[in-house]
C-alpha cells in the first residue's frame, strides 16, 4: 500500500486566471514553490463554497500542468467543468479570489526510463494532465500520440500550445461535431500495431479506462490509468475512493484511488468488479 | 503554551487534550501525520477492526449531503492482527495515545478481539463500535437492542480484566437512549461514545436508484450535530458520573464547546478532517482560546457545564 | 399547463398535485396566500390543533443550525373550536384542499378531536401528528411507542367512521420505524406522514445553558433530507400499498422528486417556506418539469421508483 | 390578531452601496416602488450566504428609510451590525450585488394625528428606523427629541442628514467615549415631564424596550416599540417570534411580534414574561 504523497501541504492560494475553453473553466492558481513538486497525474483537492458553505468536503481536479510565469510566480492550471454546485462555485470565482488547497496529492504517472512509443488518451476534462505529461515524455525522446474523446466538441479540451508537444493528435466525437465520429476507443488496436505503443496512458470516464484495459489485456502494453472515484477526503483516510486490484496471489485488495492512485496500473483493476460487493465474488 | 489545564481522563486513562480523531475518519493515523503531530492531540482513535480482513461494502461509499455527508464503508480493514503488527507499534513510535475501536457480527467475535488486545502495550482505551449502521443487516447494530449491547460489552469486559477502559460507541438512531447506555454501563463500560452516524439514503436521480452501493448510510458532519448534543447532554443527565466522547459534526473550538458543556469529557473529529487535513489542531486551538476567554482554568469545569447553570437556576 | 397527469391520491383523497404545506409551517395558510393562490398546490396541511387553546413553550423557540434549525413552538394555538370556525371556512372559500392536522395529549383527545371534525364540510384528510418531539415529556411522544400510537390510531378511526382518511404521522427518532408504521396501518390509518422532526438541541455558548426555552427541539431542514428519505424507503419497502405523505428538507424539485422515487405519493414543504415564501409553487413547478424530462406521463409511475428499479435488477 | 403585511413583496434587488459607518454597515438597495409602501417601523427579509448555503433562514433588518434617487430610482437603506454569519455576509457584498428580500414586512410607527411632542429612543443600531419616522413626525408637527444610547461610540449611529430633522439629540454610552455617561433610559423621566412628551417611540434591546415600558407605566404617554425577537420566516407562518400580550381581559396572548410587530404598544407586552413559560403564570 502507498502511504499519502509526501510533498501535499495546504495553502491558501490566489486564484491570477480564469478563463472559458469550450464548455470548460481553465483555471490559473499561484502555488508557488510547490509547482517543484507536482507530477503529471497528481491532484489538487480545494475547498469550495466560502465559510457559509454546505458542502462539507473538497472536490478533487488533476493538474493540468505547472508553469511559472514573471508576474505571478509558480502557477498550477485546472480545467474545470461546472458540473456540479462545487465546480460551479469553483468556476465562478473571479481573479484575485482565495481558495484553500491540498497539493500535490496522489500518484503520478510513471515515466519510462527508455524512449517508448506512448499513446496518451484522454476522454473530456481528463485530456487536462495529458499534456503536461506529453511534453515530459518527448523532453524523454519518447514519441507521443494523442486521442481525444467526448460527446461533443465543446468537450473537447485541446490547447494549442499543448499540441506542440505531440506528434500526433487525432479527436473523436460522438455526434461527430469535431473531428472523427465514434467512441475514442475505437482506434486504439490498430494504433496499437501500427505504432508499435509501448504504453499507453489515460484520463477519463471509468467506462473508457475499462475498455482500454480489455484492449490491452493480453497484450505487452502497459496501461497506466489516472481513475476517477467518488472521494471524501483525498488523503487516505476515509475509505471512500476504493477500487478493486488483483493481487499477485489472486486475492482482492480495495485500494484507495486517493493515494494508491489516481495513476494505476490498468491491468491490476477488476473492472468488472468496480461497483459490486467485492465479498460475493471472493 | 498556556496556563489551562486542558487534559480529561476516560476511566484510569488520561490524555493530555480532549480533541481526538473519531473512528474511520483518520485511518491509523499515518495519514493526517503529515499534517500535524500525533503526539500532540488527545488521541488517536483508530479505525473500527475486525477480527478478519475485511473488504467493505461496494462503491460509490458516499454521497455528499447538505452539511453533512453519508458513508457506507462497511468497516473495511486488514483484520486485527495485522492492525496490531504494523499500526499499533507506529502509532506507539509516534508517542500518540491510542485508542483502539473494534467491531465484530458476533458476541464472540468482540471478546476475541478483546482477548487480542489484552496485552498489547500502548493502548490507552477500547472503543467498542456496537453501533455501525453500515451491516448489512440493521439486526446486527448491537447498540439497537439493550440486551445485544449489555452482552458485547460484559464479554468486552470480562476477556480484558479491569486494567483497560472501555468505551461503548451508541447508535442514535434508537427510541430510547439512556436505557442502552445504562445496561453497557452496568455490563462494564468505563465511558461512552455519542454519536456514531445516523442511518440515512440519498437517490442519485440519474439511475432513480439509491446512490450508495450499501443503499444506505451514516449520516456525519454538522448536519447532525444538534442530534448529537441532544444525545449528549440527555445521557450526561441521565448518567452525570460517566464520561462521555462525544462527536458528531464538530467543525470549530466553538463546536467542540458546545459538546462539552452538554456533558462529553472528550470530543472525537471526523468528517472535519475530510474538508481539512488540519481541523483537528485547529479545533484544539481554538478549544483552548474559547475556554481560557471563557475564564475556564480546566477542562474539567466546563464538562456538563450546562447542567450545572440549570440548576444553580431553576 | 402540461399533459403530465400530477394528481395524487391519499386513501379516498384526491389531489391535484402532490405538493403539500407541512404542518407547522404555514400556519392555517392565510399569510402564505399573499405570495400565491392556495388552490394551485397539492393541500394545506394546518398547523397541529389540539382541544383547547394552547400558548406552547417560551422563547428562544428557533435555532439555526447547519443547513436546518430547530424550533420548540409546543403546538401555540388557537384550539380546535376557533379553528373550525375561522380558519376552514375561511381555507374553503379559497377552494384549496384541507388536511387537518391534529394532536393531543391523551387517545381521549385525539378522539374529542376527531369527532369535531366528522361532520365538517370541505376537509379532504386528517393527519394525525403523534410525533411532536416539542412536549415537556418525551412519554408523551405516541409514535414512540407502538402500543400508545395504535391505540391513538384506533381512537381516531373509530371516531371518524371510515370516510375522511387517516394519515399518521411519524418520528424518525425510534429504533423500529416499519414496526409502528405496520401498527398504526393495522388500526386503521390509511396513509402515513414521514417523517416529523428530529429531536435535537442547541447550546448558546453567551448564557451556557440550552438555547431554545425548551431546551429540546425539533430539527428540520436539508439537514434532515437524507434521514426522511431513508425512512420513506424503508416503510415504502415494508409497506408499498400504503400512501406515503413524505417530508424532510425538501427545497427543490430535485429533492421532492427524491422522496418520491424513495416511496412518497406527495411531498410536504416545511422549513423551505420560511427562507423563502414562494418556495412551494417554485418547487411544485420544478417537480413538474423534471417528471416531463425523465418522460413521466404520470406522477403515480414515479412514487417508489427506486424499489422497482432494484426488483428487476436483482 | 393581525395579518401580513399587504404590500410584502418578494424580489431580487441590487445593492448600490455598502458603506462603513462606526461599526455598522450603512447598506443601500435599489427597490424601485417598493419605497412607496414602506413606512418607519417596516423591516425587510434577506436571504444570506448565496446558492450553497448553510443558512436556510432569512435575516430580519429594520427599514432605516427610503429614498429616491435619479441614478437608483427608489433605495432602501439597511444599517447592519456584523454580527453573525449572516450579517457579516451581507456586510462582505460589494456594490452590484443581487439580494432576494422580502419587504415591507410587519407594523408601522403609529403616527399621531394632531402634533404631539414625541421622544424617540434609540439603541445601537436601533436608531436606524428612527431617523425616518422623525422626518415624518416632524412633516406632521410634532416637536421631535431623540436619545441615543450603546455600550460605546462606534455603536452609536446618528449620521448628519437625521440630526437635522429632530429638535434635539441626546447621546449616551456606557463607556462615556461619546456623549454623555450612562444609560439611555436615565433621562427619559425627567424629559416626560420637562418636554410633556406624550409619545414615546423606541427600538433596541429588549432590555431597554422593557425598562421604558415600565417608566410609562401608570402615565399617560403612549409607548410604541419595536421589538427583535428571532424570526424564522418573518411572514408569520411558524410561531417563533411570538411574545406574551397581556389582553383587555387579562388573558395572555401570544403573539407573532413579525406581523402584529415588530411595532408594538409597550404596556401590551408583558415584559417579564419574556422567555418564561406563559402557563406558569397564568
Ligand atoms: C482524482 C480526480 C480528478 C478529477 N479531476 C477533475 C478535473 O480535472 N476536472 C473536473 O472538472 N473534474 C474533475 N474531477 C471531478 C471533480 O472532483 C468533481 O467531483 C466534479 O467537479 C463534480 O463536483 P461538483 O461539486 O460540481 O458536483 P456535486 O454534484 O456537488 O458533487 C457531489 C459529490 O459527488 C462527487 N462527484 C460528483 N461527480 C464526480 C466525479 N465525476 N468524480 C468524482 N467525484 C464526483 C463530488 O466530489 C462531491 O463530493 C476529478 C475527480 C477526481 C476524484
Ligand atoms: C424585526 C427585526 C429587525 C432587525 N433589525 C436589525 C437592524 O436594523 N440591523 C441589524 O444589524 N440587525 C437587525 N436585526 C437582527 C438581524 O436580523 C440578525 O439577527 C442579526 O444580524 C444576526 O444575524 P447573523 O446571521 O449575523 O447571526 P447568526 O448568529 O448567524 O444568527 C443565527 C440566527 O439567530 C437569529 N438572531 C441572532 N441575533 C438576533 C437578534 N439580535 N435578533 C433577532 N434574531 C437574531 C438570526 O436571525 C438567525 O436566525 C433585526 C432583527 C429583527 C427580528
Ligand atoms: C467515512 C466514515 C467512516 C467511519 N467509520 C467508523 C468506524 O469504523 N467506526 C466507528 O465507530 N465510527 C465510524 N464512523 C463514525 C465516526 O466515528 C463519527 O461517529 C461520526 O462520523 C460523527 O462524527 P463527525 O460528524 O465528526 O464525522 C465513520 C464515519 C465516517 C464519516
Ligand atoms: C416551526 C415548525 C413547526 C412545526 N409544527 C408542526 C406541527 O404543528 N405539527 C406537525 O405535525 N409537524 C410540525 N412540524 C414538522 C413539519 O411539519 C415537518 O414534518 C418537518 O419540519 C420536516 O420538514 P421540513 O424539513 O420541510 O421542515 C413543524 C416544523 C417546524 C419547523
Ligand atoms: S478519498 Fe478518503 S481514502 Fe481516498
Ligand atoms: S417569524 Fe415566523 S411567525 Fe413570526
Amino acid at each position: 500500500m502507498a502511504a499519502i504523497n509526501k510533498n501535499a501541504a495546504q495553502l491558501q492560494a490566489t486564484i491570477v486566471g480564469n478563463k472559458l475553453v469550450g464548455q470548460y473553466h481553465q483555471i490559473l492558481i499561484s502555488v508557488g514553490d510547490l509547482i517543484n513538486v507536482c507530477k503529471p497525474g497528481n491532484f489538487v483537492a480545494i475547498s469550495v463554497g466560502g465559510p457559509s458553505s454546505k458542502m462539507v468536503l473538497r472536490r478533487a481536479f488533476a493538474i493540468s500542468r505547472v508553469s511559472h510565469s514573471s508576474s505571478f510566480g509558480g502557477t498550477m492550471e485546472l480545467i474545470v467543468a461546472p458540473f456540479g454546485q462545487g465546480s460551479k462555485w469553483l468556476c465562478s470565482l473571479p481573479e484575485g479570489s482565495e481558495v484553500d488547497i491540498v497539493a500535490p496529492l496522489g500518484t503520478a504517472f510513471g515515466i519510462p526510463t527508455e524512449p517508448v512509443q506512448a499513446l496518451l488518451v484522454g476522454g473530456g476534462y481528463g485530456s487536462a494532465p495529458l499534456f503536461g505529461l506529453a511534453e515530459v515524455l518527448k523532453s524523454r525522446g519518447c514519441r507521443v500520440d494523442m486521442l481525444l474523446g467526448a460527446s461533443t466538441s465543446s468537450k473537447i479540451y485541446a490547447p494549442m500550445e499543448g499540441k506542440r508537444s505531440v506528434n500526433s493528435l487525432r479527436i473523436y466525437t460522438e455526434d461527430g461535431s469535431m473531428g472523427h465520429t465514434g467512441r475514442v476507443t475505437e482506434p486504439i488496436p490498430e494504433l496499437i500495431s501500427d505504432l508499435g505503443i509501448g504504453v499507453i496512458y489515460s484520463c477519463g470516464p471509468m467506462a473508457m479506462l475499462a475498455a482500454i484495459s480489455a484492449i490491452t489485456k493480453d497484450t505487452d502494453v502497459v496501461h497506466q490509468c489516472a481513475v476517477e472515484e467518488s472521494m471524501a477526503c483525498g488523503i487516505g483516510i476515509c475509505m471512500t475512493c476504493v477500487l478493486p486490484l488483483r493481487n499477485a496471489d489472486n486475492s482482492i485488495s480495495m485500494v484507495r484511488s486517493c493515494i494508491d492512485g489516481p495513476v494505476m496500473d490498468g491491468a491490476d483493476v477488476m473492472w468488472d468488479l468496480v461497483g459490486k460487493n467485492p465479498l460475493v465474488q471472493q | 503554551m498556556s496556563a489551562i489545564d486542558f487534559s480529561t481522563t476516560f476511566g484510569n486513562a488520561w490524555f493530555p487534550s480532549p480533541i481526538f480523531t473519531a473512528s474511520g475518519c483518520a485511518s491509523s493515523g499515518k495519514e493526517l501525520s503529515q499534517f500535524f503531530d500525533l503526539k500532540d492531540i488527545g488521541a488517536v482513535v483508530t479505525k473500527s477492526i475486525m477480527n478478519k480482513e475485511r473488504l467493505g461494502r461496494p462503491t460509490p461509499r458516499m454521497a455528499e449531503t447538505p452539511s453533512g455527508m453519508l458513508n457506507s464503508i462497511g468497516l473495511q480493514g486488514p483484520g486485527i492482527d495485522v492492525f496490531l503488527e504494523k499500526d499499533v507499534p507506529w502509532l506507539v513510535a509516534q508517542k500518540a495515545r491510542i485508542v483502539v475501536s473494534i467491531a465484530g457480527e458476533t458476541v464472540e467475535e468482540y471478546s476475541t478481539l478483546a482477548r487480542k488486545l489484552r496485552s498489547v502495550a500502548g493502548i490507552s482505551a477500547i472503543e467498542v463500535n456496537i453501533s455501525c449502521p453500515n451491516v448489512e443487516n440493521r439486526g446486527l447494530v448491537f447498540a439497537c437492542d439493550p440486551d445485544a449491547s449489555r452482552r458485547v460489552i460484559d464479554g468486552v469486559r470480562r476477556t480484558i480484566g479491569g486494567e483497560l477502559p472501555i468505551i461503548a460507541k451508541l447508535s442514535p438512531d434508537v427510541t430510547d437512549l439512556v436505557s442502552i447506555a445504562r445496561g453497557v454501563v452496568d455490563a462494564g463500560a468505563d465511558g461512552l461514545a455519542l454519536i456514531n452516524t445516523v442511518l440515512g439514503m440519498v437517490i442519485n436521480l440519474d439511475t432513480m436508484r439509491p446512490h450508495l452501493g450499501g443503499k444506505t448510510g451514516g449520516l456525519s458532519g454538522p448536519a447532525i450535530r444538534p442530534i448529537a448534543v441532544r444525545a449528549i447532554y440527555q445521557v450526561h443527565a441521565a448518567l452525570p458520573k460517566v464520561p462521555i466522547l462525544g462527536m458528531g459534526g464538530v467543525a470549530s473550538g466553538r463546536d467542540a464547546l458546545e459538546l462539552i458543556v452538554a456533558g462529553a469529557s472528550g470530543v472525537s473529529i471526523g468528517t472535519a478532517s475530510f474538508g481539512n487535513p488540519t481541523a483537528i489542531p485547529q479545533i484544539q486551538n481554538e478549544l483552548k482560546k474559547l475556554l481560557e476567554e471563557k475564564g475556564f482554568t480546566q477542562l474539567k469545569d466546563a464538562i456538563g457545564y450546562a447542567h450545572r447553570e440549570e440548576q444553580s437556576h431553576e
